[in-house]
């Protein structure tokens, strides 16, 4: 087959999007370097997706463009839509400053990096509490109470916690803290921005497990970054993958896993240690992503990418439709099932089965 | 075998908190390693894992003689290095010579390198400590030729950089360079990849295990993760052992220790340990998730609070080593006579 | 007892000890002592040259060793006798309740004010880093910086009370004003008080608002703010409650401190108006040679130093909920 | 010790990496390091800055006056000018004007100006270096050494220091410039030691310190290699604060006459006019009090204006953004990093 | 009160205006410099002793008139050395009383001069003792033969009618026990709730002001037409400036003034001079080896441009001695006579180079690269010493330094602190010129026997005096002095000690002036110290809502106008 019979597309839909992100981009330096470029993507509602991508990709980003929290003296363009349970859609970028105060918190909340710096350190936990449900106007009695449940749904003592000052907390505690307080108000969508970075491995996975009730208990959408590809592997459902400030591949988890398409992901995949794979084929990704300010044209990836052709080098690819959902942004993404072979797979499992793919 | 470079024996290590404004208490000892004998020998590793806070470090530190223990020993090659420090040891052993065999290398590429220093300067350094008579383009030409071996080229270039005009990878790889550059016998790897990127991660840890080979040096290695501790353990043949509140769980060579756990708390960090394999890791086999405050650890087995396999015993005594194969494994349930057996399996209320 | 509160509080006392201590020694090394002074002066005086030698002679006593005085001091000051002034011929701690109040007065009116302009300054300049307010107040800060505060006095001196005659050039009081809780009193104090404290407050605010400003620079770049702003709280609360409380604390210390410095400070200031304080009579003092006096100036305003210090040390855990634990730092 | 072989091979392979000149090159690269180090690249991000442009610009003019102008403008005698001459009166003759025995006021004050960077620069270094060497080995040594090198830096700072200064003074009568500077700076290092102690207390915990330590390193090495370049902005910065104070003090202690004033001084300048010349009393003698007046602010201006713009200078980020090497760091406003403790 | 002062920016003598005899109930505002709550009267104690109130308050025996050269009798209206000059006379004014309504008595004068005898006043180097002869004659038995103008001043100079004997007798006489206990108590006693002799009593001891009010019952009293006198406190020359320039008081008395100052002045300000009879000199240490040679000495005088030194630190504020001689400026012509035109001028107006040069050159002096060496090559260095602080001798100091260094001396300004010159560097003659008083103050100096006295036999700061035929007590020798005859050639040697001695003695006025012109020849060749200015003590008095005598009056010639004048109906009201 060549290139020319594959389908593609500006970006994969989802049938219930809950948001709709289309075209987003952000600058710096007044135009000149792009940090977002063109991210279009959807959330489909009550689903998990995870956003993977090594660090400087544009992840924080991403989750900022959401809210419509850039920092300044960031500049978002695009569209972001906003599908209530009912109502009509908005656009997020369009909403006046008091509109998008009601938005944020109570429809889409966010975790941030960092739950050390999240907090202010001179007010106690129950002061954040109470100021974030007055602010919102919300019964504050009622509000904590349900405080005190999303902090035992947490595995903390609510009473401890609350009159604690942040640093009286550990990482983990202060993490699963900033998580109760942004669910207080109910929130449709979670985005969280690397909530489990900094803490150590048992914890992460604790409270990965503990969003996974969440969302169950509270219904809740999430948009999950992170840049440790296999952490998100078993919560995710679906995956996208970002390289140097675009979306570069996104689909199911286990069509990713399993059957990544794009040369970077693939690559991504066998540099991860893994307790199951065998030692001897892990590989680490050459070279370095670009910095916003020298982007190369074309693909971002093609000097580091081993399948790299002339096209590569001057034509930004669009998402080819591997199959179904799975779209991969690259012109050889069937090269690189052959090229490049992930190595955490059983030899069976390696094979495209031809079939489903376009 | 032969002789181990170092051996620790029995080390604690307590640190004391005095608190501001904090009337009536008495000052607050955190028992940062409690108990813990280990060897390294000649050309091993040892890989360190263990969650935040468990002592790693620490335990890492004092075996490399830069952090004092308030009990117990710390040999190198035999002779117990504070004495030797102190002067009251008649091996015939510098402290100097300890000094410059035991190195380091820091989690942090951010503050691993001195910023007001070019990479040649910071590479200087150890040969000043080692081969102080060497000329200076001797000195150059060693440093020029490690930054290659460790593929930093062209090596001239990156000599005249500041540290701020590397990647964390190369950060990473310099101080790498510079614990090579003296020659050690051990360098302790703390952390020494948890900040880079994943992908930057295995290219590290590669480059280590290759100079290792080559230089003949003993690595210990921390890591809260598993897979990578036993990335670096399997490659270099070496062990893992694993930390729980300043004490050893469990310890034994990398692949019986990832393949077959044995203590519980190994497979909690198993468990907690991702892999891109899609299947449900399941319940989690932890009571609590909070790890115990290390100044009040808890009576008995320090576990006890979280394990799931726990029994009313495990909070009456701490459990002692057993052996199990090449692995040493501190749970009673290894002892197949022990009351733990019969007594009642504890619950949280 | 909390073993820290025990040991900063010894530090206080034995630094307080140690200067008294150190001056006492210091004091006694000054050529030319009080009865030297007392004869220039009354030679000055015009009075008879042999008249002068009676007095003199009179006045001389026995001496008596260093150490036999010192006790002798430290004796009487435990009882509260700091001594007699020898120039005033009165006893010393009546002139420091006569003149502390005032000094305090003035300093400390002049630092708390200037350290709320300075807060209120640094913040807006903060809030609109990189306008032409921020530059203008910015350059402005520096400008007045540069003057140092007798300077500044001097020239209010000459222009605001000797030019046009707007305030008072000297005194605590105009003559006549009865002391007194009087709104007549308080209003004239206030009065004669407006130009130093003017010159310190102008002087001294420009850095300290530069400081509030790159403060709040900071936190407005903390992930708490923007955090903050997502979560819908007003402007007003963020400003106050985030920004404002964590740029100002790092400051805290520095007040007290500035305090206990500017009281210090006002050897030069109250010279300069005339108005006797504590540093009005420490100059007085040293250019009579009145050891008594001197001394007793010198500990007060250690004293008030140590003290605000200490103050700074002890509360700084309880403003700051961070510090809690005393650095414990290992040896090399 | 053990890889000889490995050793062997690495000079081999840089064989020719290896120049017959290298030693004559060593030395004339290091002066040419050290004009960039500290010379050009500093220079070129002070430059950049303008307020350290404009401090540096008016530091240099007080320098210039200090040595080429004494030496081209004639030094203030008495009579030798008609007295009381207002400014402009005889431009040619006096441009700022007399004094009422004659003297030219700007002769004054441009001949008081090397004696006063004298005694900034005795105060500064004294000041700023006996503070690095406390703090720096209190922050560093830990232990007991801290606990006596910080009360020792918290008894001298609990020293009020005009008083202080005013009775050493009165004790030592310092005639000698630099000797005032340091009188001046007696206990001003205590404040500086010990924020600069804390400083260290943070810097020890960077890892590269233990590196070095582990290396075998001697204190003294870690605390000049390591420590010191550190803390140098803020050292530089505090030597420009230091500078300030002295200035401030020392113009002072001479207005109220507590030093020698056998020397010319602003201070003693400001004391003649406002007591002797009758300037308060409307006796058109106010130029005269003015003309010093400016000689102090501007140089104390000059003083802030370098404190402020300074801590880029020695930051090696910037200093190679600016001199063009790297490129892709981002622009870390080192504005914020405004001291949070000034003292007038 | 009736204090109308109420204010800084209030006048203080408006209210209602008295017309003829009646008397206004405004205040005259004058100033004080020492803080009013501390002042008291006690002449006998030295700590805060009134500077200017006292002279309202109390009546003093006799006032010295500059202009007249002499006494103007007051309390004492007749004195009298009589009984072949063995007994001195006072003889009391009529009707003068103590504010509790007790007469003033010879017992009281007696007191007051006998405290100052047991307490080492002067008097008692020639008083046997003091008795009074009736109610108004005080009778002072001498023990030796004195110059009655010694006795005069010493008797009534600067002496005020405070030490009333109902309340100081006991002070006489506890000096028949223990004297040091008795001189003790006596110096510390406070004189605080006065009983005043004068025309004034003190109403008010204030924070700011000490407040007088008139008398009725004073001889004096009807020459008196207001009620209050206040004196407002005022610290430092530039209030004082402020104060009189914005007229908000109405007198202030020696106060420091200079020109450009006094012409910002109103018109309605008027301003009075006395001399002070003291002033900056030069004191050469005697043992040095340049300031030790008369040459060098008398080149410096010639050198010396005396004029623009004094115009360098004001005129008002100073005044060129004429000749340099151990005589005040204002009194030379006076006692010298005939005699003055055969003394040295030294060139009052002028650097005169050439004859300082010529001197120079004939005592081995030369110049070498514009520097004088002596003959042994050694250059002439002259450190002029001078206290820190003093600002007007600092001027001159520096004045004097530019016109050596443009003669050729290499010379240079030493301020030190005054404390150190005191401590020591005067005691221990570790200085080569010193700044100094080149008279000894006072209105005493008038007598030539003082200053005299002063400059050749003592310094009176009581330290080192080096010069050879000073007092063996100060470091001198008591030598002769040989010095050029004043009348043609040869020379003259005398010894100045014995001649002083001799003048104290005599009561012959020829004899008087003959020594003393004979002594002053010395003074001016050999120049012990080197005369350069004398002090004018400024009074200022406003004339808008006061009459006043005009401008240099005769009778404004004292110490303080602004208190005598009222005494004299001189100082009135006008509304
Ligand atoms: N305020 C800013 N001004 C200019 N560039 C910025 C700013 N903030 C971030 N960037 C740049 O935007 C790019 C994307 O940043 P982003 O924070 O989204 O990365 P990320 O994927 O979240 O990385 P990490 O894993 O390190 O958090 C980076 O190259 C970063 O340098
Ligand atoms: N210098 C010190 N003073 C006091 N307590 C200390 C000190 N160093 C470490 N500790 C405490 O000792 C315990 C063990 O610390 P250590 O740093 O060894 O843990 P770790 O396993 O390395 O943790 P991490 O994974 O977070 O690096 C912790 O509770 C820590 O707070
Ligand atoms: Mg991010
Ligand atoms: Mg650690």
């Amino acid at each position: 087959m060549t290139q020319s019979h594959d389908q593609h597309t500006e970006h994969i839909a989802v049938d219930d999007p809950i948001i709709e992100v289309r075209d987003a981009s952000v600058t710096y330096d007044e135009g000149t370097s792009y940090v977002l470029d063109g991210v279009s993507l959807d959330l489909g509602r009550g689903e998990i997706l995870g956003v993977v991508g090594e660090s400087g990709s544009g992840k924080s980003m991403l989750a900022s463009a959401l809210l419509d929290a850039v920092p300044d003296p960031g500049l978002l363009s695009g569209t972001i839509e906003y599908h209530p349970d009912s109502g009509a859609a908005t656009d997020i970028l369009e909403l006046d400053t008091e509109d998008l105060r009601a938005l944020r918190w109570e429809e889409i909340s966010m975790v941030f990096q960092g739950a050390m710096s999240s907090f202010n350190p001179t007010m106690s936990l129950r002061k954040h509490f109470v100021e974030t449900l007055e602010a919102h106007d919300e019964d504050v009695e009622a509000g904590m109470d349900r405080a005190h449940e999303l902090l035992e749904d947490l595995y903390l003592e609510p009473d401890r916690v609350l009159s604690s000052y942040p640093h009286e907390l550990s990482g983990g505690m202060q993490q699963r803290a900033l998580i109760a307080l942004s669910l207080v108000l109910e929130p449709e969508v979670l985005v969280m921005d690397e909530p489990t970075a900094a803490l150590d491995l048992l914890m992460q996975r604790s409270i990965l497990l503990l969003l996974d009730d969440l969302k169950e208990k509270y219904d809740l959408t999430m948009l999950f970054i992170t840049h440790d590809l296999p952490l998100v592997a078993a919560l995710a459902d679906r995956m996208a993958i970002m390289y140097a400030f675009r979306l570069i591949e996104i689909g199911q988890t286990e069509e990713i896993i399993n059957h990544a398409a794009h040369p970077y992901t693939r690559a991504l995949l066998n540099s991860t240690p893994n307790l199951d794979a065998p030692l001897e084929e892990m590989r680490p990704i050459e070279g370095q992503s670009p910095a916003p300010i020298n982007m190369p044209d074309g693909c971002a990836y093609h000097p580091r990418c081993p399948l790299a052709e002339d096209q590569c080098r001057t034509e930004v690819p669009d998402f080819h439709i591997v199959a179904g959902d799975h779209g991969s942004a690259c012109f050889n993404w069937r090269e690189s099932y052959d090229e490049i072979e992930l190595v955490h797979l059983d030899d069976g499992e390696r094979a495209i089965p031809e079939g489903d793919r376009q | 075998m032969s002789e181990p470079v170092i051996s620790l024996e029995n080390v604690e290590v307590h640190f004391e908190n005095e608190r501001l404004l904090d009337f009536g208490n008495d000052p607050e000892t955190v028992r940062a390693v409690d108990g813990v004998s280990v060897d390294v020998a000649e050309n091993d590793v040892l890989s360190l894992v263990g969650e935040s806070g468990c002592g790693k470090t620490t335990l890492g530190k004092t075996a490399i003689g830069l952090q004092r223990p308030t009990h117990g020993s710390v040999k190198y090659r035999g002779h117990d290095i504070w004495e030797i420090r102190e002067g009251n040891s008649d091996a015939d052993l510098e402290w100097s010579d300890i000094r410059t065999s035991l190195q380091i290398i820091h989690q942090d590429p951010g503050s691993a390198l001195n910023p007001n220093r070019r990479l040649l300067s910071i590479l200087s350094e150890p040969l000043r400590q080692v081969n102080p008579d060497l000329s200076k383009s001797e000195k150059r030409n060693r440093i020029y030729s490690l930054l290659e071996r460790v593929g930093m080229n062209p090596a001239a270039d990156f000599a005249d950089r500041y540290p701020h005009q590397l990647s964390g990878g190369e950060k990473q790889r310099v101080a790498l360079c510079r614990a090579l550059l003296m020659n050690p016998d051990v360098i302790l790897a703390d952390e020494a990849i948890s900040a880079l990127d994943v992908s930057l991660r295995v290219e590290m840890m590669d480059m280590m295990l290759d100079l290792q080979a080559e230089f003949d040096t003993s690595f210990v290695f921390i890591s809260h993760d598993l897979s990578n501790a036993r990335y670096f353990s399997s490659h270099g043949n070496g062990k893992i052992g694993v930390m729980y509140l300043g004490q050893l769980a469990e310890i034994g060579p990398a692949e019986q220790v990832i393949n077959e756990p044995q203590h519980p708390y190994t497979e909690v960090l198993r468990w907690a340990t991702p892999d891109l394999s899609l299947d449900d890791h399941g319940e989690m086999p932890m009571r609590k998730i909070d790890i115990p405050d290390p100044i009040n650890p808890p009576s008995g087995c320090r576990f006890h609070t979280r394990c799931p396999k726990a029994r009313e015993a495990c909070t009456r005594a701490n459990p002692t080593a057993y052996e199990h194969g090449e692995q040493r494994v501190a749970c009673f349930r290894e002892d197949d006579t022990h009351e733990y057996w019969d007594s009642p399996e504890l619950t949280d209320d | 007892m909390n073993s820290y509160f025990v040991k900063r509080t010894g530090r206080a006392i034995l630094t307080i000890w140690l200067v008294m201590t150190l001056t006492f020694g210091m004091i006694r090394l000054i050529p030319g002592g009080p009865i030297e002074m007392l004869r220039a002066r009354l030679i000055r005086q015009g009075v008879d040259p042999s008249r002068i030698d009676a007095i003199v002679q009179t006045y001389k006593q026995d001496p008596t060793p260093v150490y036999v005085e010192y006790y002798e001091y430290v004796t009487s000051l435990l009882s509260g006798n700091m001594g007699q002034s020898f120039y005033y011929q009165e006893p010393v701690s009546a002139l420091i309740v006569d003149a502390l109040p005032w000094t305090v007065f003035v300093m400390v009116t002049a630092t708390i004010l200037l350290f709320v302009i300075a807060i209120l300054l640094g913040a807006l300049m903060a809030y609109h880093e990189g306008t032409a307010f921020d530059t203008v107040a910015s350059s402005a800060s520096i400008l007045l910086s540069s003057i140092p505060f007798y300077v500044l006095a001097i020239g209010f001196v000459v222009v605001l009370s000797y030019q046009f005659g707007l305030f008072p050039a000297r005194y605590r009081v105009g003559p006549g004003v009865e002391p007194g809780f009087t709104v007549q009193f308080l209003s004239n104090a206030i009065y004669h008080a407006a130009l130093p404290i003017a010159s310190v407050v102008l002087t001294q605010a420009g850095l300290q608002a530069l400081a509030m400003r790159g403060n709040s620079i900071q936190v407005l770049g903390e992930d708490f703010v923007r955090v903050a702003r997502l979560r819908g709280l007003s402007d007003r609360r963020i400003a106050v409650r985030y920004v404002g409380r964590n740029a100002i604390l790092p400051m805290y210390t520095g007040f007290l401190t500035l305090i206990g410095f500017n009281i210090g400070g006002s050897v030069i200031l109250e010279q300069v108006f005339t108005y006797p304080g504590i540093g009005y009579y420490m100059y007085q003092a040293l250019i009579n040679r009145d050891y008594a006096l001197m001394m007793g100036v010198f500990l007060i305003i250690t004293t008030t130093l140590v003290v605000s210090v200490y103050i700074a040390d002890l509360t700084y855990g309880l403003i700051d909920p961070r510090v809690q634990s005393g650095g414990q730092s290992e040896a090399y | 010790m053990k890889h000889t072989e490995s050793d062997s091979t690495t000079s081999n392979e840089f064989e020719f990496g290896t120049t017959g000149s290298d030693v004559e090159v060593t030395t004339s690269e290091r002066l040419r390091d050290i004009y960039e180090e500290f010379v050009y690249k500093p220079g070129l991000v002070a430059w950049d800055d303008r307020r350290t442009r404009i401090g540096s610009i008016i530091l240099f003019a007080y320098v210039l006056i200090g040595t080429v102008g004494v030496w081209l403008y004639e030094a203030p005698a008495t009579n030798q000018d008609p007295r009381s001459l207002q400014p402009f009166e005889q431009f040619f003759v006096a441009p700022l004007g007399t004094t009422g025995s004659g003297e030219d006021v700007l002769a004054m004050a441009i001949h008081a100006t090397p004696a006063m960077l004298i005694m900034v620069l005795a105060g500064g270094v004294f000041a700023t270096g006996f503070a690095v060497l406390i703090g720096t080995v209190a922050g560093y040594k830990g232990g007991a050494t801290d606990r006596l090198l910080t009360t020792f830096s918290d008894i001298a700072m609990s020293i009020p220091g005009l008083p202080l200064i005013m009775v050493v003074a009165i004790i030592l009568s310092p005639e000698n410039p630099a000797v005032i500077g340091v009188i001046i700076t007696i206990n001003y290092w205590a404040g500086l030691a010990r924020s600069i102690r804390s400083q260290v207390l943070a810097i020890r915990e960077h890892s590269y310190v233990e590196a070095s330590r582990t290396m075998g390193t001697g204190t003294t090495r870690i605390i000049v290699k390591d420590i010191i370049p550190n803390i140098m902005p803020y050292v530089l910065v505090n030597f420009a604060n230091a500078a300030r104070y002295v200035i401030f003090a020392a113009v002072g202690l001479y207005y109220l006459g507590v030093l020698p004033t056998s020397v010319s001084n602003w201070g003693i300048q400001l004391n003649n006019a406002y007591k002797q010349a009758g300037a308060l009393s409307g006796g058109g003698t106010f130029y005269q009090l003015l003309v010093p007046m400016a000689f102090i602010m501007f140089i104390a201006l000059a003083f802030i204006l370098l404190a402020q713009g300074m801590d880029r200078v020695f930051n090696p980020r910037v200093r190679t953004r600016m001199a063009g090497e790297s490129k892709s760091e981002s622009d870390d406003d080192t504005d914020t990093a405004a001291p949070t403790e000034v003292m007038n | 009160g009736g204090s109308s002062s109420g204010s800084d920016g209030s006048d203080g003598a408006n209210g209602t205006s008295g017309s003829g005899d009646q008397v206004a109930d405004v205040t005259h505002v004058g100033y004080t410099n020492q803080v009013p709550t501390q002042i008291q009267y006690n002449p006998s104690n030295p700590t805060s002793y009134a500077q200017i109130s006292q002279y309202l308050l109390f009546d003093r025996f006799a006032n010295f008139n500059f202009s007249r050269g002499g006494f103007v009798p007051y309390l004492i209206q007749d004195w009298e050395l009589q009984n072949d000059q063995n007994r001195f006379v006072l003889t009391l004014r009529e009707g003068v009383t103590w504010e509790d309504g007790d007469s003033v008595t010879a017992a009281d004068v007696a007191t007051q001069l006998r405290l100052s005898m047991l307490s080492g006043g002067a008097i008692a180097r020639y008083t046997d003792d003091i008795i009074t002869e009736d109610e108004q004659t005080v009778v002072l038995n001498l023990s030796t033969q004195v110059n009655p103008r010694i006795i005069e001043f010493n008797v009534l100079g600067q002496r005020f009618m405070t030490q009333k004997q109902e309340i100081f007798q006991k002070y006489v006489d506890k000096f028949d026990g223990d004297e040091e206990a008795a001189a003790k108590q006596l110096r510390s006693f406070k004189y605080t709730d006065v009983v005043a002799s004068g025309p004034f009593t003190l109403e008010e001891q204030a924070n700011q002001q000490l407040l007088l009010s008139r008398r009725d019952d004073h001889p004096d009293s009807e020459n008196i037409n207001f009620q209050n006198y206040s004196f407002r406190y005022l610290d430092g020359n530039t209030a004082v400036h402020q104060a009189i320039g914005a007229m908000n008081v109405d007198s202030v008395f020696s106060v420091f003034a200079p020109p450009n100052v006094v012409e910002s002045f109103s018109d309605a300000v008027q301003m009075e001079t006395v001399p002070s009879k003291w002033g900056y000199g030069l004191v050469p240490n005697h043992d040095h080896e340049h300031a030790g040679d008369r040459a060098v000495r008398q080149a410096i005088a010639h050198v010396l441009d005396r004029k623009t030194i004094v115009q360098n630190v004001g005129h008002t504020l100073k005044k060129v001695p004429p000749i340099p001689v151990g005589i005040p400026s204002d009194d030379q012509k006076r006692w010298l006579e005939d005699a003055y035109s055969d003394f040295e001028d030294y060139g009052p107006e002028s650097m005169q180079t050439e004859k300082a040069a010529q001197i120079l050159r004939e005592a081995g002096y030369s110049k070498q690269n514009g520097t004088w060496v002596d003959s042994d090559g050694t250059a002439v260095k002259l450190p002029v010493t001078v206290p820190s602080g003093w600002s007007d001798w600092i001027t001159a100091t520096q004045t004097i330094v530019d016109q050596f260094n443009e003669f050729g001396f290499d010379a240079s300004v030493d301020s030190r602190n005054f404390s150190s010159l005191l401590g020591t560097a005067w005691p221990n003659s570790d200085f080569v010129l010193s700044a100094g008083g080149w008279l000894p103050g006072g209105g005493r100096a008038a007598f030539p026997y003082f200053s005299l006295q002063h400059q050749l036999i003592e310094n009176f700061r009581g330290f080192t005096y080096n010069y050879g035929p000073a007092a063996s007590s100060r470091g001198g020798t008591q030598s002769d002095v040989t010095v050029p005859s004043r009348t043609g050639s040869g020379s003259m040697t005398t010894n100045p000690n014995e001649r002083l001695t001799t003048l104290s003695e005599t009561v012959d006025e020829q004899k008087t002036r003959d020594i003393i012109v004979e002594q002053a020849w010395v003074t001016n060749v050999d120049l012990p110290m080197i005369p350069v200015m004398e002090k004018q003590e400024q009074t200022f008095l406003t004339t808008d809502q006061w009459d006043v005598p005009e401008q240099n009056a005769v009778v404004s010639q004292v110490r303080w106008a602004c208190t005598w004048l009222p005494r004299q109906g001189e100082l009135k009201y006008s509304g």
